[in-house]
């Protein structure tokens, strides 16, 4: 368990650790969801200019 | 360098005649220095200490509003292209304006700095450093700044951006003329501040014009 | 060539002779003043080149643009500088000398004698327009492109155009020119239409 | 040599599919370093003897500056690629990296200040370092606030690249006049956020952690990189066959 408390700065440590996390998979949730963005207006672009 | 001066004379022609322009930043100057006593309280210790950083924070934010509107005046003219079709190199062209910008707007600063700084119970020696500072410093600030007027020259509604965008260059600018004054006030030699100063300033009037005539001709181009 | 990425026009390709005129045809918005932007070498195209006298103008953009004058849309003209005043002032900036009596004898060549010294911020739309062509007076460039000059220019403005025009042709100079209006021209000029 | 560089190597279509090919090689080699490290860093590495256990988040902290400044660099190449030689790829490389750097640098002032909580007292300790980041964060968000107002692609990168490498000619400037300045108010502190001299047990999951900000960094690039060439060559063919594939 003292690994948990890290010696008393757990709160610290892992606030810090689970921070980076955080940021890691923002920026991999926001490029999966461009990528769903792009998707979708690529296939409108490209049924739009099949109709000309 | 007849060309120059010519130039520069039809710049402060032109500035003078829009006197608006170029007292903007110098009533703003003014005002917001008077703001720090009314807010911070009237104790002269406390007051001649903080005086060298309000001076210099302010002048810098006096430059910063109004080079925005450096290369708008040409912009809405649409004689951006005469500048560009001149036989003369671009930089020289974009040196001369903002030598002129320098005349007209951070020279009346610098002139005024003395009454203020008395103001602000500054000793006398310190008032005179914190000019020497200023007169050394503020055209690192114009030049630097060009470069993001010229990049947002054609930009409407880019009031806010241009701090944003240069105020991380100012930084060193700021520490070294604050710490200037702050040597003076301990006596300490000055000759190093200078130094650093002048050597920053001349970077940035060698590195500056050019910048900004790339950025105007990537701008024209857009 | 497209404009964010909006195709304005492909494959226009149209070589002048000296001493010819040509007239740029099209819509609004069909991309004329884009065209001669690029000519005037401020643009560069994204497929296909601009060759002047058979050298492309992008290898030394500087020193072609020294040989032409671009009169753009929006007249390149200092507001807050009087009519005499701007023209000195290109003079300078174009490392011309200028007498005053030569500047005095454009500013009559122009009509625009009266306001010699009113500044640009006073004058009339029509008024600026002949003072930008009082600019091609000043230096005698073999190349002009005109961007829409006839906009805002009474009869005698006009004129005056067709008078400057016809005497750059006579010098063998070349005009490239956006317009809507025909101006009396003393040789017939081509046309070039953009969107057919 | 150089032109077929620029057409074949350093062509959107070419990046695609070689990008395509090594995204989940990096993902795991990323995985791996990353779980390398932190089993090491928070488990196996010895305590500081003065710092107790807090120091372990260092592993998070100097890495993600190491990896801020390094992205901003990167930029500054892609900068010069772009303005000099005009490669299309460096700009939307360049243009990609802005937001991961940012992040990056966000990450290592917030782990920065959790680290000086526990060891000063305060939040916000004015160390040379850790301002020098802050400002590096500024150049950042002007970079993105450029980047997001203008808006006509080619002006937008050639602006873009002139601003990173304003920024990058001045940022050894900005360092060291903030640690010149840092000494001037401070008196010589030493300051803890410096790489200390670690015991090699110490050193491995650092090189493990800093080797995954980058590999991370890389990875999350490519898939940005590879959204951005769809969008700006939506006119080709390739791009068509891509999106209906």
């Amino acid at each position: 368990m003292n690994w948990i408390y890290m010696g008393g700065y757990g709160a610290y440590v892992w606030g810090a650790y689970g921070l980076t996390l955080v940021v890691f998979v923002m920026n991999y949730l926001i490029v999966k969801r461009e990528k769903k963005q792009i998707q979708k207006r690529m296939n409108r672009f490209i049924q739009s200019k099949d109709h000309e | 360098m007849t060309l120059f001066f010519s130039l520069v004379s039809y710049e402060l022609r032109i500035t003078m005649r829009q006197a608006f322009s170029w007292v903007t930043p110098l009533v703003f100057f003014i005002i917001v220095i008077c703001l720090f006593p009314l807010s911070i309280g009237t104790h002269s210790a406390l007051l001649s200490e903080i005086a060298p950083g309000m001076i210099w924070v302010t002048a810098l934010l006096a430059v910063l509003i109004s080079i925005g509107s450096l290369f708008r005046t040409e912009d809405e003219e649409g004689s951006l292209s005469l500048l560009l079709l001149s036989p003369y190199p671009l930089s020289v062209l974009v040196f001369a304006k903002i030598a002129s910008y320098w005349l007209t707007h951070c020279l009346p600063l610098i002139c005024v700095t003395p009454l203020l700084g008395f103001m602000l119970h500054l000793p006398a020696l310190q008032v005179l450093v914190l000019c020497l500072t200023l007169l050394l410093g503020t055209p690192a600030l114009c030049l630097l700044g060009a470069i993001g007027a010229a990049l947002l020259v054609g930009i409407r509604g880019n009031g806010l951006l241009l701090p944003i965008l240069i105020m991380p260059l100012y930084i060193p600018i700021l520490i070294f003329g604050t710490s200037a004054v702050l040597a003076a006030s301990q006596e300490q030699p000055l000759s190093a501040y200078f130094a650093i100063m002048g050597a920053f300033t001349f970077m940035s009037v060698a590195m500056a014009p050019i910048l900004t005539a790339v950025a105007l001709r990537m701008g024209v181009s857009q | 060539m497209s404009r964010n990425n909006t195709l304005l026009f492909q494959g226009v390709s149209y070589a002048l002779a000296s001493g010819q005129v040509l007239s740029v045809r099209g819509a609004n918005g069909i991309g004329k003043s884009t065209l001669l932007r690029i000519l005037a070498g401020f643009i560069e195209p994204q497929q296909g080149s601009v060759s002047y006298d058979n050298q492309v103008i992008f290898q030394d953009v500087a020193a072609y643009q020294h040989g032409i004058h671009y009169l753009g849309h929006d007249n390149g003209v200092r507001q807050y500088l009087t009519v005499y005043e701007n023209l000195t002032f290109y003079a300078v900036l174009n490392d011309r000398v200028l007498s005053t009596s030569q500047c005095n004898e454009v500013i009559q060549r122009v009509g625009l004698w009266a306001f010699r010294d009113t500044q640009a911020l006073c004058l009339s739309a029509g008024q600026l327009r002949r003072l930008s062509l009082a600019k091609l007076l000043l230096r005698p460039a073999p190349f002009w492109i005109l961007d829409e000059p006839t906009t805002a220019l009474d009869d005698q403005g006009q004129q005056i155009l067709a008078d400057l025009i016809n005497q750059q042709l006579q010098q063998n100079g070349m005009v490239v020119m956006a317009t809507h209006q025909d101006i009396a021209l003393t040789s017939k000029p081509n046309v070039l239409r953009l969107g057919s | 040599m150089w032109d077929w560089l620029k057409q074949n190597g350093l062509s959107p279509k070419s990046f695609y599919r070689t990008s395509g090919l090594c995204l989940p090689w990096l993902t795991v080699l990323f995985l791996g370093c990353a779980g390398f490290g932190l089993i090491d860093g928070l488990y196996i590495a010895p305590a500081d003897y003065q710092q107790g256990d807090g120091f372990r988040i260092m592993y998070v902290h100097v890495p993600s500056a190491f990896a801020a400044m390094a992205v901003y660099f990167a930029m500054a190449i892609c900068a010069v690629l772009t303005l000099v030689w005009r490669v299309k790829l460096a700009a939307v490389c360049m243009s990609c990296s802005a937001p991961i750097g940012a992040s990056f640098t966000f990450l290592a002032l917030v782990t920065g200040s959790i680290w000086g909580k526990p060891m000063w007292g305060t939040w916000w300790i004015w160390d040379a370092r850790l301002t020098s980041v802050l400002i590096l964060f500024f150049l950042y968000m002007g970079f993105i606030a450029l980047q997001s107002i203008l808006a006509e692609q080619h002006y937008r990168d050639r602006a873009c690249a002139l601003i990173a490498l304003v920024g990058v000619i001045n940022l050894p400037i900005i360092h060291y006049s903030v640690i010149w300045w840092n000494t001037l108010h401070q008196g010589p502190s030493i300051s803890q956020l410096a790489k200390p001299a670690i015991a090699p047990s110490m050193l491995y999951p650092l090189l493990a952690m800093i080797a995954a900000f980058f590999l991370f960094y890389l990875s999350v690039l490519f898939m940005r990189m590879r959204n951005q060439i769809l969008l700006r060559e939506k006119h080709t063919h390739w791009v068509r066959e891509v999106v209906l594939s």
